[in-house]
C-alpha cells in the first residue's frame, strides 16, 4: 500500500478541518437529516473534489492510496463535527469489501465511480440472527445456470437507503462440502430496500431478496474467502467507528465543560461541585482510552492485518467509553442535554448507535476471550 | 378472615372486569407504547374518564372528594390489575400532586372549583416548577408575580412542564417577594386558564423526536388575586409537602421493574445469542439479568420498609431519595439491557408507528418498537425532579448533620 | 416454634447490648483474637448464662425457642461489636443442624450441652471442590457392620479449630439407587483436626476425615434428607451472615462519618468534599439495599422455610455490599484505616471474609437465576 | 538492523543466564512472596547487590554514576526477562526517587557520597513525606526543621514511611519557613544515618498482619546544614519533579498486570466452578477476566502513550495521574478477582508461611497463598502516592482550566 506522503496528509487535514468548520453547521445538518436523501448531496460531491472519497483506494483506481490511520483521522474529525454523510457505508465497507475481494473486473469498474462520487456501493451483511457475527447468517446462495440465485433478507443495512450497489454476504452452496460465506454484488433495483431513517439522523434500510439472479461476473470472492474479507472489513470498521467515537467524545466533552463552566447553581457554576469534576475527569479517561487503544490497534494493523482479539477489544471499549461519556454528557447537561434541539443529545445517540452497530460489548468480550 | 378473602377475591374480579370491557384497543396500544413516566395523552386521559365514570379514577382520594374509599389492599388490587392488563397510568400531575395540595392547603372555594375536574379528568393541569436558570435550585426561581389593584401580574418563564400544550390549567411557583431567605418570598400559584393573554406555550422536542416537555413564557399575564394556594410568600411549604408526596409515591417502581424486566426473559427466550444458541441461555445475559432482578427485590423491599415508615419521620426524607436515586438507576440499566437484548433492530427510528392511532405497522418486531424511545427517556430519570446529585446531597445532609 | 415473648425479647436485646457495652473493647478483642484459643471463653459461659446459646432451641433442649428474627436482631449486634466468639458455627449451623436433623437421640443429648456451654459442634459442608454448592461433594460414607466408614477432606471449617464435635455431610452409599446426602456426628478426637486462624480474627480448620468409623446412632439424616437439612441451615446461616454484616457496615459507616468530620484537609474537614460525601452516600445506601433485603428475606421467611431464591439473592447483595461499604471505608479512612491497630480495617476484613464464605457472588446469581 | 537484532538476542541470552545463576531460592521465594508493591526487604537488596556486581542495578541511570549504558530496547528486555523470572523488583526509593533526585539538584559532594551507596546497595532510603496530619495534602506539612549554628534540629513525625526500620538513610520534606504560601517554605532534607539521637522508627503492621510502614518521630534531632538537596525552602521543587518521576515510573504496570492474569486463567483452568465445571469453562468467569485483560490492553496503551511524551509537556502531568488511576483501579479489580477464583482457601491466615525462608508449607493451594494479602495489601494501591480522588482532582484542574 503507498502511503501518502506527509504534505499530503498535512494538505488533506486541513481541507477535513476547513471544510467542516465552514460547512457544517449542526443546525443545518437537521435539516439534511430531515429531508431527502437524509445527507447533502452536494457535499459528496465535495468530498469527491478533495479526494475524500478516495482515500484508501489504490491510485489506478483514482484513490490517493491513504494507509488506515489517513482514514482514522478524517474519521475523527467528522465524529467531531456528527457528520451524517455515509462515509464509512460507502467507502469504509462497501468500497474496502470491493477493494479486498477477488474480482478484479468488478473493482476495476466500480471503485472509480466510487470515487468520483458515482457509485454508493453498501455492505449488506447482517441478519435479524447474526448480533455482530458476520458468519452466522441465513442468506443462500444457490447455483443456477451461469450464475446464483440470492434469497434471505439483510437488516439494520447501515446507508442501505442511499446505496447504488450492495455487497451482500451468503452462505453460498457451490459444490457438496456444504456452504463458505462468499460476496455478490446487486444492484439496488434488483432487489427490495425497505429503508428508514436511524435514531441517530443516519439511514438505514432491511433488504428482501427473494430470489435474485446474478451472473457469475457479480460474485466478488472465490474459495470461501468472503468470510476473511468480511472479517478485515468489520475489523477496519471497527477502528473507523472508534475513530469517530473519539470525535464525538472530544466534542462532547469540550461542550459539557464549557457548560458547567457557565451554568450556574446555588450561586456558583456547577463545574465547582467535586463530583462532577470527578465525572468530567471519568469522561476524559473514557475517551482517553479509546483513543489510545485505538493508537495501539491501528499500529499493530500496519504491521498485521489480521487482528481479531484487537478489534473485539476496541469495540468493547468503544461500548464502555462511548455509553459513559454520552450518558454523563446529558446527565451534566440536565434538561437541555435531554432535548433535539441541543447538539450534545444527537452526539449521545449517535455514540449508542455505534455500541451497537457491529455486535455489542458481551458480544465483543466473548469474541475477544476466544482470541485471546 | 374468612369474608375479608372473598371480598378481596370478588374486587379483583370486578376490577378485571371492568378493564376488559372499558379498556378499549386504543387505550391499551397507548399502555404498550409508553416510552416514557409519561403516557400518551389523549388516551390516557380517555381512561381517566372512563375510570371516574366508574368512581375509581382517584384511588388514593378520600371520600369526600371524590375517591371510591378503598382499603389499602384494595388500591394495591387495582394496581396490579392495572399493571397486569397494560394499561396506562394515570397522569400524575393533578391526582397526585395539585390535587393533594389543593385538599391540604386550598380554601373551600378552591377546593370545590378544582378538586372535581381533576377527579373526572376534565381539567389537566400543567407543573410549572422548572425555569431555565433555576433546574434543581428552586430558591433561585425568576418567574415574578406582582400584586397589581385585583390581580397578579406574571412576568419570566418555565420550562420542562410535561404536557402543558395539552394543558388546560397549570399550577406554578413563583417569586412574589425579593425580602428574606430566597425561598421565602416564593408563592404557589393556581391558573384556572392557559389562554389568557400573553401566556405562551412552546413544546420541547426530545431526545426520542416528540414534544413532551414545554416552555411556557408570561408576558404581563394577568391572574386573579385568589389563585394563591396557601399563603403568599408561603410557596415553599406547598412544594415541599409536594415534593414528598411525589418523591415517594405510592407508586411502586419495583412491580413495574419486574414486569420490564420479565418482558426482557422472554425476549431473551425468543432472540439468538450471534453464536447459533438462545440468549435465555447464556450465562452472561443471566448473570446481568439476575443483578437486576435483584437490584429491582431490594427496591421492592425498601419500598416496603418506606410503606410502612411514618411520613415524616426523621429518615422518611432520606429514603425517599435512597428510593429516587436506587429506582431510577435501576430504571436506566434495565433499559439499557433491553436495548442490548434487542440490538441493532432499535435503531431504526420509528415516529409513525410510535403514534397511538396511527395504524402504522412497526419496522422490524414489534417488541422492539419502544425500546430505544424508553432508553432515551430515561436519561431523564436521574435528572428530573430532583437530580440524582441532588438527591445524594440530601441524603449527605442528612448522614453528616 | 415458641416465639419469644415481647417483654423477653426486649430483655434480650437489653442484655446484648449491655454485654457488649461493658466488655467488648477492641483493643481486648485483639488480645483475646492472638491467645488460645482465638475467643474469650469466660464469654463464651456468659453467652450460656445469658441464654443467648439457647436462643434458637426448643425449650426442652433448654432453650428460649426464638425465632429467626430473634437470632438476627443478635447477630446484627454482634457484627457491629466485631465479635469474634463461635456462635454462627456451633449455635446457628452445627447446633441448627442436628436440631433439623431427624436424630432425636443427638438433638436430645447434645443440644442441652450446646446450650450449657459444654459442646460446641460445628458443621463441616465445604470441600474444595464445593465452591458454596453444599451438593457438590466428595466425601463418602459407606455402610460397614452396624456403622459407616466416612472418608474424605472438609475445608474452610469455620470455628472448626474450636469444635467438640462435627456435623460432616457425606455422599452415603447405602443401597443400590447411587449415593444421597447425609449428615453424620463426628468427635472432634475422632478425626484429624488442622486448625489455623482466618484473616478476619476467626479460627478455621481443615478436616482430614481417613477411615472414620462410626455406629448407626452418629446418623443424624435419613433418606437423603442431608441435603435439605444443608440447605436449611445455610440459608438460616446465610441471613446470620446478613445480619452481622448489617451490623458491621452500620459500624463503619458511623466510623467513616465520625472521622471525615474530624479529619482535614487542605484546611477544612475532608467531609466537606463533596465527593467523599456522596461516596458515604453510596455505602449507606449499599448498607440499607442489604437491611432491607434481608427483613423481606426473613418476613418471608417465617412464612415458608424454603426460599432459594431469596437468600441467593440475599447473599449476592451481602458480597456487594459488604465489599463496597468495607472498600470504601478503608479509602477514606485513607493510610490509618490500613494498620492494624485501628479497627476499621478489621471490619473490612470480616466483610470479606462473610462475602467469601458459603459461595461467591458470581456462584449465588446463578443459583438465584435457576430458582427464579 | 541485522546486527542490532541479533545482538538484542544475544542480550536476552545473557541476561537470561545471569538471573538463572544468580538467582537463588531464597530471592526467587521472595519474588513468589511478593504481596504488596514492595517485595521482601533482605532477599530483594541481596539481589540488589548481586545485579550491581554485574554491573546492572542502576538500569535507567546515566553511565557516570554507575548505569549500565542500555538503550531502551535492552532495558525492555531486561525487565521482561526479570519479569518471566519472577525475581524481586528493586525497590524504588533510591534508584528511582532519591537518586534522580540527587543527579538533579544534587551537590557535586552530594553525588559524590550518596549516589554510589544507593547503586550498590549497600544503603537504603527511606522515603518521609507523608505526615499524620498532611496525607495527601504536602502543603500542610507540620514537621520542621530550624537552623542553629552550623546544624538543623528537626521536630516532628512522618508516617507511611516504607521500610523504614530497614533504611539506613532518608530523605525527608521539611517545613524550613512559614512565610510566603505553605509549599514555599518546604526544604527537602538528606539524611545520611537515622542512628541519630531523637530518632525514632516504629513500624506500622498492616491489614496483613507484617510491618511494612513506619512511623518515625523527630525529637530534637540535629543534622548538618549541607542535608539540603537543593535550595533551602525549595524542596517542593524538588519534591514535584520526583512525584512525576515517581508516578509516571518507567515500570510497566501493564505487562505486571498482564502476568497476574495470566496465572488467573491458569488457575481457573485447575478449579472447579461448583457444578461439577471447570471455571475457566464459565462464561460469566470468561467475561470478567476479559473485561479485565481489556483494562490492561488499554492501560498498557496509554503506558506506550505517556512513554513516547515528552516529559512536561502539558498533557504529561494529567496523563500520569491517569495512569496512576486507571493502574491502581484495575490491579485492586485484579486482585479481587483472584480472591474469588481461588475462593475460600484464601481466608486462612498464613503469617508463617508467607515469611522468606521460613520453610514453613502453606495451608491449601500454594498458589492462594498469597492472595488475600495482595488483596488487602493493595487497598492502599488508591491511597498512597497521592489518593485516587486527589489525581482526580490533578486532572479536573487541567480540564477546567
Amino acid at each position: 500500500m503507498a502511503f501518502l506522503n506527509d504534505e499530503t496528509r498535512v494538505m488533506l487535514e486541513d481541507s477535513v478541518d476547513k471544510f467542516l468548520g465552514a460547512h457544517y453547521d449542526f443546525h443545518q445538518r437537521r435539516a439534511w437529516v430531515e429531508q431527502e436523501p437524509g445527507y447533502n448531496r452536494e457535499h459528496w460531491q465535495q468530498f469527491a473534489e478533495l479526494g475524500w472519497l478516495g482515500l484508501p483506494f489504490a491510485e489506478r483506481h483514482g484513490g490517493l492510496g491513504g494507509d488506515i490511520s489517513d482514514t482514522l483521522g478524517l474519521m475523527r474529525r467528522f465524529g467531531s463535527a456528527l457528520v451524517v454523510e455515509p462515509y464509512m457505508s460507502v467507502v469504509g465497507l462497501g468500497g474496502q469489501a470491493i477493494a479486498l475481494a477477488d474480482n478484479q473486473d468488478a473493482a476495476d469498474s466500480l471503485l472509480p465511480e466510487l470515487v468520483a462520487g458515482n457509485a454508493m456501493p453498501v455492505l449488506a451483511w447482517e441478519e435479524s440472527i447474526s448480533r455482530g457475527n458476520p458468519e452466522h447468517l441465513a442468506t443462500s446462495a444457490r447455483r443456477i445456470d451461469g450464475g446464483w440465485r440470492l434469497e434471505g433478507e439483510k437488516v439494520a443495512v447501515v446507508g442501505g437507503d442511499l446505496a447504488s450497489h450492495f455487497v451482500v454476504s451468503a452462505q453460498a452452496f457451490e459444490d457438496d462440502a456444504g456452504p463458505v460465506v462468499e460476496l455478490f454484488l446487486v444492484h439496488a433495483d434488483e432487489l427490495q430496500v425497505t429503508g428508514f431513517p436511524t435514531m441517530d439522523g443516519h439511514r438505514g434500510a432491511r433488504l428482501t431478496l427473494a430470489a435474485v439472479d446474478v451472473d457469475d461476473s457479480r460474485r466478488l470472492t472465490r474459495n470461501g474467502r468472503g468470510a476473511e474479507v468480511l472479517r478485515q472489513v468489520l475489523e477496519q470498521g471497527i477502528m473507523m467507528m472508534a475513530a469517530e467515537a473519539v470525535g464525538a467524545m472530544q466534542t462532547l466533552l469540550r461542550r459539557t465543560l464549557d457548560y458547567t463552566r457557565t451554568r450556574r447553581q446555588f450561586g456558583v457554576p456547577i463545574a465547582s461541585f467535586q463530583v462532577l469534576q470527578h465525572r468530567m475527569v471519568d469522561m476524559y479517561i473514557a475517551m482517553k482510552n479509546l483513543e489510545h487503544l485505538l493508537e495501539a490497534t491501528a499500529s499493530r494493523w500496519d504491521q498485521s492485518p489480521s487482528h481479531a482479539r484487537d478489534s473485539a477489544l476496541l469495540k468493547a471499549q468503544l461500548c464502555q467509553s462511548g455509553r459513559y461519556v454520552g450518558q454523563q454528557a446529558v446527565q451534566l447537561h440536565g434538561g437541555i442535554g435531554m432535548t433535539d434541539e441541543l447538539d450534545v443529545g444527537h452526539y449521545f445517540k449517535r455514540l449508542t448507535a455505534l455500541g451497537l452497530l457491529f455486535g455489542d460489548e458481551s458480544y465483543h468480550l466473548k469474541r475477544a476471550w476466544a482470541a485471546l | 378472615m374468612e369474608t375479608k378473602s372473598v371480598d378481596l377475591q370478588a374486587f379483583r374480579q370486578e376490577v378485571r372486569a371492568f378493564i376488559e370491557q372499558e379498556a378499549d384497543e386504543s387505550i391499551r396500544e397507548a399502555g404498550r407504547k409508553m416510552t416514557s413516566f409519561f403516557p400518551p395523552f389523549e388516551q390516557c386521559m380517555r381512561w381517566h374518564r372512563k375510570l371516574h365514570a366508574r368512581g375509581w379514577s382517584a384511588a388514593s382520594w378520600p371520600e369526600q372528594y371524590g375517591g371510591p374509599g378503598w382499603s389499602r389492599e384494595q388500591k394495591r388490587i387495582f394496581e396490579e390489575e392495572c399493571r397486569i392488563a397494560g394499561v396506562p397510568r394515570l397522569l400524575p400531575q393533578g391526582l397526585g400532586m395539585v390535587g393533594p395540595a389543593i385538599m391540604k392547603f386550598g380554601t373551600d372555594e378552591q377546593k370545590r372549583r378544582f378538586l372535581p375536574g381533576i377527579a373526572s379528568g376534565e381539567d389537566f393541569w400543567a407543573q410549572g416548577y422548572s425555569e431555565p436558570n433555576a433546574g434543581s435550585d428552586l430558591a433561585s426561581l425568576a418567574c415574578r408575580a406582582e400584586r397589581r389593584d385585583d390581580h397578579y401580574v406574571i412576568n419570566g418563564s418555565k420550562t420542562w412542564t410535561t404536557y402543558a400544550h395539552h394543558a388546560n390549567r397549570m399550577f406554578l411557583l413563583v417569586r412574589t417577594s425579593n425580602e428574606g431567605k430566597p425561598q421565602q418570598g416564593i408563592s404557589f400559584f393556581l391558573i384556572d386558564r392557559l389562554d389568557r393573554p400573553g401566556l405562551e406555550i412552546r413544546p420541547i422536542i426530545g431526545l426520542d423526536g416528540f414534544p413532551e416537555q414545554c416552555d411556557v413564557f408570561f408576558d404581563n399575564v394577568e391572574v386573579p388575586l385568589d389563585c394563591c394556594l396557601g399563603e403568599e410568600n408561603q410557596g415553599w411549604t406547598v412544594a415541599k409537602y409536594l415534593l414528598e408526596h411525589e418523591r415517594g409515591g405510592s407508586a411502586s417502581f419495583a412491580a413495574t421493574f419486574g414486569m420490564e424486566l420479565n418482558r426482557i426473559r422472554e425476549r431473551a427466550a425468543e432472540l439468538g445469542d450471534g453464536f447459533g444458541g438462545i440468549m435465555r441461555d447464556d450465562p452472561v445475559f443471566q448473570q446481568r439479568f439476575t443483578r437486576l432482578y435483584l437490584e429491582v427485590a431490594a427496591l421492592d423491599a425498601t419500598e416496603s420498609r418506606f410503606a410502612a415508615m411514618e411520613k415524616g419521620s426523621p429518615e422518611s426524607g432520606p429514603m425517599s431519595s435512597m428510593i429516587k436515586i436506587t429506582a431510577m438507576e435501576t430504571l436506566q440499566r434495565i433499559t439499557e439491557l433491553a436495548v442490548e437484548v434487542e440490538g441493532s433492530p432499535t435503531l431504526t427510528l420509528q415516529l409513525a408507528a410510535l403514534t397511538v392511532g396511527a395504524g402504522v405497522a412497526p419496522e422490524g418486531p414489534e417488541q422492539a418498537l419502544t425500546v430505544m424511545p424508553k432508553y432515551l427517556n430515561n436519561r431523564a430519570a436521574t435528572i428530573f425532579g430532583g437530580s440524582n446529585e441532588i438527591q445524594r446531597n440530601i441524603i449527605a445532609k442528612m448522614l453528616l448533620g
